[in-house]
C-alpha cells in the first residue's frame, strides 16, 4: 500500500527547476566527504573544491533562469525570476566570502575543512529559503540558513591560541543561537496561528483562504490572520535584522570571524527579505482590514521600517569599531529594504508597485552585497591575527600606505550612502521611487533624511582614511593577500557596473515579476 | 462535564504547573525533570487531539532523547545549582518580563476572547466535481400524431417550443459532445467545460463550494440542452455529474443531470470503487462477482431463485440515479446481470485497485433513431445494435489527499510526497548539526601546534639540504599524522 | 557654414575632462607638474572650444533646441514594469550654451591660473584631477536632459567640492582640522539640500511619469518658433492695450481646438485671465481660426516682418516657411512649431505636459495626481516640487537658511574657491530653477518665496560681508549675497535677468577670487620673504595678544594669516596688475556704470521695478516691491563692503612687512586676471537694454541680444515685455553705489582702514553695535546651535530631574540617564575634543552623536536584556497590528 | 470528545507565554534553552490543535518538522555551552556580555 517515491514520481516533481539549489546541496556533501579523506597536506584544495561547487550551480542557476515551469516539489519550491536572480546574488555572495576565508582562517589558525561545509550548507539553505513556497519549507530552510551560521560565528573556538578573542567569537554564537532560537520559536507559533487561520500552509493556499476570510466577517479568523503574520514578521524580520530585532546584530556581528560576518549580513538578508516578500505579496498581500484599504500588515512594517531606519543610522555614529560600524549600517540598510516590503502594500490600488518594489528590492540586495562584501574584505584585510585593528582609528591614514584599499573602502563608503553613479544609488533610487509611487511619502521622506545621517559616518571613515593622518600614521595592515585583494576589486567592479551600466543590471531585473 | 472535559483540565493544569515549576526550580535537573512531565502532559493532549503518531514521537524523542540530552549536559557540568556569579542583578527584570508576559498572552488571546472562543469556521477542502456525459436522451411526444418521420431531433428548446402540439412523435438519442458551464458560486467567471465527450468523464476538477447554476449546451452549435439546474457543492465532497436523458413533457427539456455526492473520506485501504449507470436497457441491473468458477451460482430457496455470488452493486435501474459499490482490489470476473440473472456484460479479468474511482456506463452504441413507438416503461425498447460498455478510470490517486488523520502511515506517506522537499531540508539541517557539533566541540589548540611541529620536521628543503650534505639518500619518513584526531 | 554637427560633439564636454583627470589620477605622481598642469589646462580649453562651436551653431539657429543622444546609452535607466525608462540624454539649447560657455570659460582661466598658484604644491597631479572631475560634473549637470542625470552632476559637483575644499587638509594643526571640517560641513549641508532635490525628482516622476525636460524633436517655446518661422505670434504680453484686446482674445481661446492646436491654445488659456490676447487680435483670431484646417497664420501684415508663412499643408511637419528670409537673409531654421506630432501628451517632457495639465480645467479629474490614497491638484504638486527644489538650490546655491557652509568653504585653495563661487557649483542651483522655469511660472505663490528669501539672503549676507576681516570671507559672503540677487530674480519670473547676472557674475566675481589669491600668494611670498631674510616673524601683528578679536575668528594668533586684511594694504604700488584688475572686479561688483555688474544688477532692479508697478497678480507685486527694497540697500552694502576691502588692502601704507614685500605673482596667474578683467568691462553688453542713451545701436550694439538668444529655451521670455531702459532707476542704483563708495572712501580712506587692528566702525560707538553683529555673522552659527541643541539639553535635564523612573531605578537610571547626561555634559564641555568647531553642522553632528549614544545604550550585551527588547517588539508588533481591527469589530 | 478545540490552543498559549517569560528570566543558558523547547511545545500543541480543526494532517506534518528541527537546535546549543564552559566556567548567560554598545 506504501508507495516509495519512484524515479517518475520524482521527475513529475520538476526537480529541475530547484536544480542549482540540489546540486548545491550535493556539492556539499561530496566536499564534507572530500575534506574528510583528503591528507593535511592537501587541505587548501577545499577551498577550490566549494568554489567549483559555487560556481557549477551559479551556472545552473543561469541556465535556469526563466523557467517554463516554475513550481517543483509539487508546488513547495517557486523557481521564477526573482528565484533566479537572488540565487546568484547568494551564490556571488558564497564565492566572494570563499575567496576571503582562505587566507584569513589560515591566519586565525582556524583552518578547517568544516567551514566551508558549514558555509555552502547556509548557502544552501538560503537558496531554498528564496524559492520556498510554503511555511513549512519557509520555517526549514530559514533553520537550515541559520544553524550552520551559529556555528560559524562561534567558528574561532577552534583557535587554542588566543583566548579573549575565542570567547568573544563563543560569546557571538551562543547569543545569536539564543536569540535565533527564540525568534524561531515565534516564527513557528505565527505559522501555527496563520495555519489555524486558513487551514494550509502552501502560500498561494494561504492567499485564497485569506481572500475568503477578508471578505467574510469572522473575527476570530481575521484576528488569527493578524496575529499569525505579526509572529511571522518577527520571525522574519530577526532574521533581516530590523528594529526591534536588530539586538544581536552588533555584537554577534563583531564577535564573529570577519568573513563569516560578512556573509551573514548578506545571505540573511537576502534569505530573509525574499521569505518576506513571498510571504507577504504571494500569500498575504490581500490582508485587509476593511475593503479598499491597504494589506493590515503595511503600517507595521512602516513603523519598523521608519524606527530601522532612525535607529540604524542613529546608533553607528557612535561607534568606534568599524565592525560595529557595518553592522549598525547594516541595520539600516535593512531599514531601505523593508521600505520596499512596506511599499508593497499598497498593490492594491496602486497596481504594479509590488512588482516595481521588488525589482527596486532585488537592485538593492545586489548593490548591497557587493558593497558590504567589499567593505568587509577591506576589514578583514585590516584586521590582524588577535582580532583588532578594525577601529575606526585603525584607518587614519589608510590612503598613504594602501591606496588601493583606501579608494576601494571610499567608493564602498559612498556607495552605502548612496550617491549617484555607484551601486548604492541605484537600490536606493529604485526603492525610494517604489515607496513614493506607493504614496508613503513620510517613509520616503525618513528614509531620505536618514541617508543624510548616515552621511556623517560613512564620511567620518572616508575623512579618516584620505585627510588625516602622515605618510607613516597608517595602519600596516596584515592581510590583503591576492584572494582578499581580488575580493575587494571584485567587488568594487560590482558596485561600479551596478551604479553605471545600469541597463545591464535593469535588464536583468525587468525579467523579474513577483505577481 | 465529560469524563474527557475532566481529564482536560487535570493535565492541562499540570502542564501549566510543570512549566511554571520549571520557570521557577532553582535546581536545573528538577527543572529539566519538570518539563519532562510537561512534555509528558502535551504529548497526552496529543492523543485527545487523535494524533497518536505525534504523542508516540513527543515522548519518545522529544521527553526521551532531548531531554536526556539536556540532563546529561546539565550532569556533565554540575551545572545543577545555579551559581550567581554575575555582578548585575537585573531586578527590575523580573517586573518587565511578568509584564511583557502578560501583554503578549493578552494579545495572542485577544483573537479568541474577540472571537467568542470560536475557531474560525473550518470551510473544509475545495469540493471535486467531475462531469460524465452518459448523454442518451429519449424523446417523445405525449400525444402519438399520424407516423410522420422524424425529421429534425431537436434537443434545442426555442425549435421544440415552435413546434406545433401534435407534433409527430420521436425518439431521438443524442450522443454528442456537450459543454458545460457552472454559474454562481464564489466563481468571478464561470467554469466552462468544453467537449465533454459522449459516454467519458472528465477529470475531478476543484471547485469552491457553493451554490452553482449548471447549464448544458450542444457543443456543436451552441444549443440550450437543459433547463439550468441547480447544484449545491458542500466542502470535503466528491460529486460526480452525471448527464443523461430524461424527458420533460410540459418544458420539452431533454437533459438530466443527477449528482452522485461522495464523502471525501477514503474508502478503504484495500477498495476500489465503482459508480454505475445503465443507459442501455431499461431493465434494472446488479453488478456482481462471478467468483472463481467464472459463472452465476444460484440456488433455489423457498421457491425463489437466490444469487449466491457476491453483489457489488445492485439496483441500477434504466437512466436511474448512479449506484456506487465498492470491493476489494484484486482480479475478478465481473458480471453485470438483469433481474432474470442474465448476464447482460462480464468483464473477465477485471483489476480492481484500491484507492480508485471508476464510472462505468452502460449505453448504447453511436447516435440512432429509437423507434417510435418505444415504451420504455414496458421495456420495449429495443437496441437494435450492440451496445458499448464503458469503464473510466482516472488517472492517479483520487484520494491522495486524504490519508487516515493522525496514523502513522498518513503521516508517513504524506512526507515522502507532498512534504519531500523539507524532509530532504531536514536531512541537511541534521547533517549541518552533525558537522557543527564536531566542530564546536573539537579540543581547542592542541592540533594545531602538533602539526606545526610536525610540518616543521618535515618540511621538504630541510630535507634536502640534510641529503645534500651527506650526500647519502635520505628516507622521508613522513610520520603519520594522527589519523584520530582526524576530524 | 555647417553647423549643424556640433551639437553632437557634446558628449566629449563630458569625456575630455574626465579623461584629463583619469590621467592625472593614474599618472599624476610620475609626471611633470607643468605636463600634468598642461594636461589639465588643455582639456578644460578644448571644452571651451567645443562650448564655442555649439554657441555658435545656436547663435545661427535662433537657439532651437535639440537633445543629443549618444548611441551607447539609449537606454540608461529602464524598468518595463513601472514605466521607467531614463535615457542618457544632453540637452543643447541657449540655457545650456551659456552655462556651457560661462563653466568652460571662467574655467579654463582658473586652470591657467592655477598652473601658477598651486606651483610647487605637492599634490598638484591631483588638484588638477579634482579640477578636471569638478569641471565634469558641472558640465553633466548643465547638459542633462532630465532630472536623475542633473541629479548625479549635482552629486558629483558636492562629492568633488568635499574634496576640494578639504584639499588643504594636511596643513597641519588647527588649519587641517578646519579645512576638513568645512569640507564635512560643505558635504552635509549639501545633503540636506539634496534631500529636497531627491524629494522633487521622485515626485516629478511619480507625477509625470518621466523626467525628461524635453523629448527630442519637442519645442520648448512654441510661441518662439511660431515667431521665429512667420507663422503669427503666439499670444503676445502686453499689459498697456492688453485689456483691450483681451475680449476679443479671451473669445478666441475659447474656441481653441484643444485637442489639436493646443499649444497656441494653452498659451492663451493661460493668461486668459487678464490680457492673453495677441496684440493683434485678428491675427490670432485668423491664425486660430485657420489652424484646424491646417492651413496656419495668414497674418500678414500684421506681422512685423511682413512676411506671410503660407505654409501649406500639415505645419507639424516643420517645413515652413523654407528661405522666406526676414531673419537677415540666412535661412529659417526648420523648426516644429507646434508638438502636434506626439500622439500624447504623455509623450512630451516633464515642461510640455506641465504646460498640458495647466490648461485644464482647475478642479478637474485630469488635473488631480494620485499619491497612494491621496489625491492632490496638479498646481499643489507642482507647488510641492518647487519647493523641494528651493530646498535644493537653498543648499546648493547657499540661500537662506543653508548658505553657512559657503563662508566655510573658502578653506579651499584660492582656484577651488574662485571655481565653486563663480562658475560652477553655487550656480547649480539658479541654474536649476531656471531650467524649471516652466514649473515656476505657474506657481506664483512659490515664487514669492523664493523672491524673498533671494532678497532677504541678499542684504543679510551683504550686511554681513561688512564686518569681515579675511580677504576671501568677504567675497564669500558677497556671492551669496550675489546669489541671493539671482535667486531674487528667479522669483520675479525675471529667468533671463538672472541667467544674465549670473554669467556676469562668474566673470568678475572669478575675476576678484583669483585677484585675492593673487593678494594672498603675494603676501605669503611676502611673509617667506621676510623670514629667509632674518627679520623676526610677528611684526605683523604686534598688537598685543589681547587684541579684538572675537570668538568668531578663529584664526591661530601665533600663525601668520596671509588671509586677514589687516596684515595687507599698500599693495597697490607692490602688485599693480592685480591691484588694477581687482579694480575692474570691484566696480563691476558694485555696479558702477558701463561695467558688466552694472547691466545684470540694473536688469533685476528693472524687473522688479516693473513687477512692483505692474504686475498683474497681487503676488507679483508683492514680490516686486519686496525685491525692489531689499536690492537696493544690498547693492548699497555690495559697493560699501568692496570699496572697503580695496582701501584695507591696496591703499594707505602697508600694515605687515609680509605685505611691504609682496612681490606681483607669475604671468600664469596674472594674464587669467587681464582677461577676466577685460570681460568684466565688456560681457554687459550683450544685454543692453532697448532704448539705453548712446548704447542702443552703438557699435552694432543689438537690444537684448542675449535675451533673445535665450527665447528658444525659456518659453515665459517670449510673453514678456521687453523692458526699456529705466533711467531714473537706473541713475538711482548709480548714486546709491557712488554714494556708498563714497562713505566707504570716507570711512577707510587713506590709512585710516584699519587702526590698532579694529575696524572704524567698531571704534566708533554708534555703528558699534551694527559692526559686531556683522562680524559675528549675525550669529547665525549660534542660532543653530541653541534651535537644535539646547531644546534637546533641556528635555533630557527636565527628564533627568523630574521623572524618576522607579522600576527602572537600579539600572536604567544609573547607565541610561545618568551616563548618558554626564556623557553628553562632558560633550558639550569639551566640544573641540570631538572636533566640533562651530556649532551649525557640527551642533547637528554632535546632536546625532549624543542620541546616538543615547540609544546605544540599551545595546547593553545581555542576551536577556535583548531578548525583552525583542519581546516588547513582539508585543508592540502584535498590539498595532490587532487594534485596529478591534477598533473595526468595536465599530461594527 | 467534548473539549472543544479552543481548549488547547489557549492551553498552548500559555504555555507559549511561559516559556517566552523563562527565556527572560533564566540565568542559566541550559534553562534558557529548555525555556525555548517549551515554547517550541507550545506551538506544536497548537498545530496539532489546528490539526484537528481542520481535519488535515498537514499540521501534524509540521509538528514533525519542528521536533526534527529543534533536535539540530538542542545538539548545536549544548555544544556551545559546553564549549563555553569549558573556558568559563559558567554557564550563567549573564557573564557574556564582553561585547556592547
Amino acid at each position: 500500500m506504501f508507495e516509495t517515491p519512484t524515479l517518475d514520481t520524482l521527475i513529475g516533481y520538476n526537480l529541475n527547476v530547484a536544480l542549482p539549489a540540489i546540486a548545491l546541496a550535493l556539492g556539499t556533501m561530496i566536499l564534507l566527504l572530500v575534506d574528510l579523506f583528503l591528507p593535511d597536506e592537501r587541505k587548501h584544495w577545499t577551498p577550490i573544491l566549494a568554489l567549483a561547487g559555487l560556481s557549477a550551480s551559479f551556472v545552473m542557476t543561469l541556465f535556469n533562469l526563466n523557467p517554463a515551469e516554475t513550481e517543483a516539489f509539487g508546488g513547495m519550491f517557486v523557481a521564477d525570476g526573482f528565484t533566479g536572480f537572488l540565487n546568484m546574488v547568494v551564490l556571488a555572495t558564497a564565492f566572494l566570502t570563499v575567496l576571503l576565508s582562505t587566507d584569513y582562517l589560515r591566519r586565525t589558525n582556524t583552518q578547517h575543512g568544516e567551514y566551508y561545509t558549514l558555509l555552502l550548507m547556509s548557502t544552501t539553505g538560503t537558496m531554498f529559503m528564496i524559492g520556498a513556497n510554503d511555511l513549512v519549507v519557509i520555517f526549514v530552510a530559514l533553520e537550515l540558513l541559520s544553524i550552520p551560521l551559529y556555528v560559524l560565528a562561534a567558528f574561532r573556538v577552534t583557535d587554542g591560541t588566543r583566548q579573549a578573542w575565542v570567547l568573544r567569537s563563543e560569546e557571538s554564537g551562543i547569543k545569536y543561537f539564543i536569540l535565533g532560537a527564540f525568534s524561531s520559536a515565534f516564527f513557528v507559533y505565527g505559522a501555527a496561528l496563520l495555519y489555524g487561520a486558513t487551514g494550509t500552509t502552501n502560500l498561494e493556499g494561504i492567499f485564497a483562504a485569506v481572500q475568503a476570510i477578508v471578505a467574510g466577517s469572522d473575527a476570530s479568523a481575521k484576528f488569527l490572520l493578524l496575529a499569525g503574520t505579526a509572529l511571522a514578521l518577527v520571525g522574519l524580520g530577526f532574521k533581516v535584522a530590523v528594529v526591534p530585532f536588530h539586538t544581536w546584530t552588533p555584537d554577534v556581528y563583531e564577535g564573529a570571524p570577519t568573513p563569516v560576518t560578512a556573509f551573514m549580513s548578506v545571505a540573511a538578508k537576502i534569505g530573509g527579505f525574499a521569505s518576506l516578500m513571498r510571504l507577504m505579496v504571494v500569500g498575504l498581500s490581500v490582508l485587509t482590514l476593511a475593503q479598499g484599504l491597504p494589506a493590515a500588515w503595511q503600517q507595521v512594517v512602516q513603523v519598523i521600517a521608519a524606527l530601522t531606519l532612525i535607529l540604524g543610522n542613529l546608533v553607528a555614529v557612535a561607534q568606534t569599531s568599524v565592525k560595529r560600524l557595518l553592522a549598525y549600517s547594516s541595520i539600516a540598510h535593512a531599514g531601505y529594504l523593508m521600505m520596499a516590503v512596506a511599499a508593497v502594500g499598497s498593490e492594491a490600488f496602486v497596481p504594479g508597485v509590488a512588482n516595481a518594489a521588488a525589482q527596486g528590492m532585488l537592485v538593492y540586495l545586489l548593490a548591497y552585497m557587493f558593497t558590504n562584501m567589499g567593505a568587509f574584505a577591506v576589514v578583514t584585510a585590516l584586521e590582524k591575527d588577535d582580532g583588532t585593528g578594525v577601529n575606526l582609528d585603525d584607518f587614519i591614514g589608510l590612503y598613504n600606505t594602501r591606496p588601493g584599499l583606501a579608494v576601494a573602502m571610499g567608493i564602498f563608503a559612498l556607495s552605502l550612502i548612496g550617491i549617484p553613479l555607484t551601486g548604492g544609488f541605484m537600490g536606493k533610487w529604485l526603492v525610494f521611487g517604489a515607496t513614493v509611487q506607493a504614496g508613503l511619502i513620510p517613509l520616503a521622506v525618513i528614509g531620505v533624511l536618514t541617508s543624510v545621517i548616515s552621511a556623517f559616518y560613512y564620511v567620518r571613515l572616508i575623512v579618516n582614511m584620505f585627510l588625516l593622518g602622515d605618510k607613516d600614521s597608517g595602519n600596516a595592515a596584515v592581510g590583503g593577500s591576492l584572494p582578499v585583494r581580488a575580493t575587494v576589486y571584485a567587488s568594487l567592479a560590482g558596485v561600479l557596473v551596478v551604479g553605471i551600466a545600469v541597463p545591464l543590471v535593469t535588464g536583468l531585473v525587468n525579467l523579474v515579476r513577483l505577481i | 462535564m465529560g469524563v474527557d472535559v475532566l481529564l482536560f483540565l487535570v493535565v492541562g493544569a499540570l502542564a501549566v504547573g510543570c512549566a511554571i515549576g520549571m520557570l521557577i526550580s532553582d535546581n536545573a535537573v528538577h527543572s529539566a525533570l519538570f518539563l519532562i512531565a510537561n512534555f509528558g502532559c502535551v504529548a497526552f493532549m496529543y492523543l485527545m487531539l487523535d494524533a497518536p503518531f505525534i504523542a508516540m514521537v513527543q515522548i519518545a524523542v522529544y521527553a526521551g532523547a532531548i531531554m536526556v540530552l539536556f540532563l546529561f549536559v546539565i550532569m556533565l557540568l554540575g551545572a545543577e545549582q545555579s551559581h550567581d556569579t554575575t555582578t548585575v542583578t537585573f531586578r527590575w527584570l523580573t517586573g518587565a518580563a511578568t509584564i511583557l508576559g502578560a501583554s503578549l498572552l493578552f494579545a495572542l488571546g485577544l483573537p479568541l476572547v474577540i472571537g467568542g472562543f470560536q475557531l474560525p469556521e473550518t470551510a473544509g477542502r475545495a469540493p471535486l466535481l467531475r462531469v460524465v456525459n452518459a448523454g442518451v436522451s429519449l424523446v417523445r411526444t405525449q400525444e402519438i400524431a399520424p407516423a410522420e418521420p422524424a425529421a429534425a431531433a431537436t434537443a434545442d428548446p426555442a425549435a421544440t417550443a415552435e413546434a406545433p402540439a401534435a407534433a409527430p412523435a420521436e425518439v431521438v438519442r443524442f450522443s454528442g459532445e456537450v459543454q458545460v458551464t457552472l454559474t454562481g458560486g464564489s466563481l468571478s467567471e464561470p467554469l466552462v467545460l468544453n467537449n465533454v465527450p459522449f459516454g467519458e468523464a472528465t477529470d475531478f476538477f476543484d471547485v469552491p463550494a457553493g451554490d452553482y447554476t449548471v447549464q448544458l449546451l450542444r457543443q456543436e452549435d451552441g444549443q440550450i440542452m437543459a433547463a439550468p439546474y441547480p447544484l449545491t457543492l458542500a466542502a470535503d465532497s466528491v460529486t460526480t455529474l452525471t448527464l443523461f436523458g430524461e424527458y420533460d413533457f410540459e418544458a420539452r427539456k431533454l437533459l438530466k443531470l443527477v449528482p452522485v455526492a461522495n464523502s471525501l473520506a477514503q474508502v478503504g485501504n484495500d477498495e476500489g470503487r465503482f459508480i454505475l449507470f445503465n443507459a442501455y436497457t431499461p431493465q434494472t441491473l446488479s453488478f456482481i462477482d462471478l467468483g472463481p468458477d467464472q459463472a452465476i451460482n444460484t440456488t433455489t430457496r423457498d421457491g425463489a431463485t437466490v444469487l449466491l455470488d457476491t453483489v457489488i452493486a445492485a439496483d441500477i435501474a434504466f437512466e436511474g440515479a448512479p449506484v456506487t459499490g465498492t470491493y476489494r482490489e484484486g482480479t475478478y470476473s465481473l458480471a453485470l446481470i438483469n433481474s432474470d440473472l442474465e448476464i447482460i456484460h462480464r468483464l473477465d479479468n477485471y483489476t480492481i485497485t484500491a484507492d480508485t474511482e471508476k464510472t462505468l456506463l452502460l449505453m448504447p452504441d453511436g447516435e440512432q433513431p429509437v423507434p417510435a413507438d418505444a415504451d420504455p416503461d414496458s421495456g420495449g425498447i429495443q437496441f437494435p445494435a450492440g451496445f458499448t460498455f464503458r469503464s473510466t478510470v482516472l488517472p492517479g490517486l483520487v484520494f491522495d489527499t486524504e490519508p487516515s488523520f493522525g496514523s502513522p502511515l498518513g503521516i508517513g506517506r504524506i512526507l515522502f510526497t507532498v512534504y519531500l522537499l523539507p524532509v530532504n531540508l531536514v536531512g541537511l539541517l541534521l547533517l549541518v548539526a552533525l558537522v557543527g557539533v564536531i566542530v564546536i566541540s573539537r579540543p581547542s589548540g592542541e592540533k594545531q601546534e602538533r602539526r606545526a611541529n610536525i610540518r616543521r620536521r618535515v618540511s621538504r628543503p630541510l630535507v634536502n639540504v640534510i641529503a645534500q650534505q651527506t650526500g647519502g639518500e635520505v628516507t622521508t619518513e613522513t610520520p603519520k599524522l594522527g589519523s584520530g584526531d582526524g576530524s | 557654414m555647417h553647423t549643424e554637427t556640433y551639437p553632437q560633439l557634446i558628449p566629449l564636454v563630458i569625456l575630455i575632462p574626465a579623461l584629463g583627470a583619469f590621467i592625472n589620477i593614474f599618472w599624476g605622481s610620475k609626471l611633470t607638474e607643468r605636463v600634468s598642469g598642461l594636461i589639465g589646462i588643455t582639456a578644460a580649453v578644448l571644452t571651451f572650444i567645443i562650448s564655442v562651436l555649439i554657441f555658435s551653431h545656436l547663435n545661427g539657429h535662433h537657439g532651437t533646441g535639440s537633445v543629443i543622444n549618444p548611441v551607447i546609452f539609449q537606454t540608461w535607466l529602464r524598468i518595463d514594469s513601472i514605466g521607467l525608462d531614463i535615457p542618457w540624454q544632453f540637452r543643447v539649447d541657449p540655457l545650456t550654451a551659456v552655462m556651457l560657455l560661462v563653466v568652460t570659460g571662467v574655467g579654463s582661466l582658473i586652470h591657467i591660473y592655477s598652473m601658477g598658484y598651486m606651483h610647487g604644491d605637492k599634490k598638484f597631479s591631483r588638484f588638477f584631477a579634482y579640477l578636471n572631475l569638478f569641471m565634469m560634473f558641472m558640465l553633466l549637470l548643465v547638459t542633462s536632459n532630465n532630472f536623475l542625470m542633473l541629479f548625479v552632476g549635482w552629486e558629483g559637483v558636492g562629492v568633488m567640492s568635499y574634496l576640494l575644499i578639504g584639499f588643504n587638509w594636511d596643513k597641519g594643526g588647527a588649519l587641517g582640522w578646519k579645512n576638513s571640517n568645512a569640507a564635512r560641513k560643505a558635504m552635509i549641508v549639501n545633503r540636506v539640500g539634496d534631500f529636497g532635490v531627491l524629494m522633487a525628482i521622485f515626485m516629478i516622476f511619480w507625477t509625470f511619469g518621466t523626467l525628461t525636460f524635453y523629448q527630442p524633436g519637442e519645442t520648448a517655446n512654441v510661441c518662439y518658433a511660431r515667431e521665429v518661422n512667420n507663422l503669427g505670434a503666439c499670444a503676445e504680453e502686453s499689459h498697456s492695450e492688453g485689456e483691450a484686446a483681451a475680449a476679443e482674445g479671451e473669445t478666441a481661446a475659447a474656441e481653441g481646438d484643444h485637442s489639436e492646436g493646443e499649444t497656441v491654445a494653452e498659451a492663451e488659456g493661460d493668461h486668459s485671465e487678464g490680457e492673453a490676447a495677441a496684440a493683434e487680435g485678428e491675427t490670432v483670431a485668423e491664425a486660430e481660426g485657420d489652424h484646424s484646417e491646417g492651413e496656419t497664420a495668414e497674418g500678414e501684415g500684421d506681422h512685423s516682418e511682413g512676411e506671410t508663412a503660407a505654409a501649406e499643408g500639415d505645419h507639424s511637419e516643420g517645413e515652413t516657411a523654407e528661405g522666406e528670409g526676414g531673419h537677415g537673409g540666412e535661412p529659417v531654421v526648420l523648426a516644429d512649431v507646434d508638438n502636434s506630432k506626439f500622439a500624447s501628451y504623455t509623450d512630451l517632457g516633464v515642461f510640455g505636459q506641465t504646460a498640458h495639465y495647466m490648461s485644464l480645467e482647475e478642479g478637474s479629474p485630469e488635473r488631480l495626481v494620485q499619491f497612494g490614497t491621496l489625491a492632490l491638484d496638479f498646481k499643489t504638486v507642482l507647488f510641492i516640487i518647487v519647493l523641494f527644489l528651493l530646498l535644493g538650490v537653498a543648499g546648493k546655491s547657499a540661500q537662506i537658511p543653508l548658505f553657512v557652509w559657503l563662508p566655510d568653504a573658502m578653506a579651499g585653495p584660492t582656484p577651488v574657491s574662485a571655481l565653486m563661487h563663480a562658475a560652477t557649483m553655487v550656480t547649480a542651483g539658479v541654474f536649476l530653477l531656471i531650467r524649471s522655469n516652466v514649473f515656476l511660472d505657474y506657481v506664483p505663490e512659490a515664487r514669492l518665496v523664493i523672491a524673498i528669501i533671494g532678497s532677504v539672503t541678499a542684504l543679510m549676507a551683504g550686511f554681513i560681508a561688512l564686518g569681515q576681516w579675511d580677504i576671501k570671507r568677504v567675497l564669500a559672503f558677497s556671492t551669496v549675497s550675489q546669489l541671493g540677487f539671482m535667486v531674487a530674480a528667479v522669483g520675479l519670473g525675471a529667468y533671463v535677468a538672472a541667467l544674465f547676472h549670473l554669467a556676469t557674475h562668474a566673470v568678475f566675481k572669478a575675476l576678484l577670487f583669483l585677484g585675492s589669491g593673487s593678494v594672498i600668494h603675494g603676501v605669503e611670498h611676502g611673509h617667506h620673504h621676510v623670514h629667509a631674510h632674518g627679520n623676526g616673524p610677528g611684526h605683523g601683528h604686534g598688537n598685543g595678544p589681547d587684541d579684538h578679536h572675537d570668538a568668531h575668528d578663529e584664526h591661530v594668533d601665533e600663525a601668520f594669516d596671509p588671509q586677514d586684511m589687516r596684515n595687507m594694504g599698500g599693495l597697490a604700488s607692490r602688485m599693480p596688475i592685480t591691484y588694477w584688475t581687482y579694480l575692474f572686479g570691484t566696480f563691476a561688483l558694485a555696479g558702477l556704470p558701463f561695467f558688466a555688474g552694472f547691466w545684470s544688477k540694473d536688469e533685476i532692479l528693472a524687473d522688479a521695478f516693473h513687477e512692483a508697478l505692474e504686475g498683474h497678480l497681487l503676488l507679483d507685486n508683492l514680490a516686486g516691491y519686496i525685491v525692489l527694497g531689499l536690492l537696493l540697500v544690498a547693492a548699497g552694502f555690495t559697493a560699501f563692503y568692496m570699496w572697503r576691502q580695496v582701501q584695507m588692502v591696496f591703499h594707505g601704507d602697508p600694515r605687515t612687512e609680509a605685505a611691504a614685500s609682496a612681490p606681483e605673482s607669475s604671468a600664469w596667474m596674472t594674464i587669467p586676471l587681464l582677461v577676466l578683467a577685460f570681460f568684466s568691462f565688456t560681457v554687459g553688453f550683450v544685454n543692453v537694454p532697448k532704448y539705453t542713451p548712446i548704447f542702443s545701436g552703438f557699435m552694432g550694439i543689438q537690444d537684448y541680444e542675449f535675451k533673445h538668444f535665450l527665447e528658444s529655451a525659456i518659453p515665459s521670455v517670449t510673453l514678456k515685455e521687453s523692458l526699456a531702459f529705466n533711467t531714473p532707476l537706473a541713475l538711482l542704483a548709480v548714486v546709491i553705489a557712488f554714494s556708498a563708495i563714497a562713505l566707504s572712501h570716507s570711512i577707510y580712506g587713506g590709512n585710516k582702514a584699519v587702526q590698532g587692528r579694529r575696524d572704524p566702525l567698531h571704534v566708533n560707538r554708534s555703528t558699534r553695535q551694527m559692526w559686531s553683529l556683522a562680524n559675528a555673522r549675525l550669529y547665525w552659527d549660534e542660532i543653530y546651535f541653541r534651535l537644535i541643541e539646547n531644546p534637546y539639553n533641556r528635555l533630557s535635564k527636565f527628564l533627568y530631574e523630574v521623572v524618576d523612573w522607579r522600576f527602572l531605578h537600579d539600572y536604567f537610571h544609573d547607565s541610561v540617564l545618568k551616563a548618558g547626561y554626564d556623557s553628553m555634559g562632558k560633550l558639550l564641555a569639551k566640544p573641540f575634543d570631538l572636533g566640533i568647531i562651530d556649532g551649525t553642522v557640527n551642533g547637528v553632528g554632535a546632536l546625532v552623536r549624543l542620541l546616538s549614544g543615547r540609544v546605544r545604550v540599551v545595546q547593553t550585551g545581555y542576551v536577556r536584556v535583548y531578548a525583552v527588547i525583542l519581546l516588547l517588539g513582539v508585543v508592540a508588533v502584535l498590539l498595532i497590528m490587532l487594534l485596529p481591527l478591534l477598533q473595526v469589530q468595536a465599530g461594527s | 470528545m467534548n473539549v472543544p478545540v479552543e481548549a488547547f490552543v489557549i492551553l498552548s498559549m500559555v504555555l507559549f507565554t511561559l516559556g517566552a517569560m523563562g527565556v527572560m528570566l533564566r540565568k542559566n543558558a541550559i534553562l534558557v534553552f529548555m525555556s525555548v523547547e517549551l515554547m517550541l511545545n507550545a506551538a506544536n500543541l497548537a498545530l496539532v490543535a489546528f490539526a484537528k480543526q481542520w481535519n488535515d494532517i498537514g499540521g501534524h506534518t509540521f509538528v514533525f518538522f519542528v521536533m526534527t528541527v529543534a533536535a539540530a537546535e538542542v545538539a548545536i546549543g549544548l555544544a556551545l555551552i559546553v564549549a563555553i564552559f569549558r573556558h568559563k566556567q559558567s554557564i550563567n548567560i549573564d557573564d557574556l556580555h564582553q561585547m556592547e554598545g
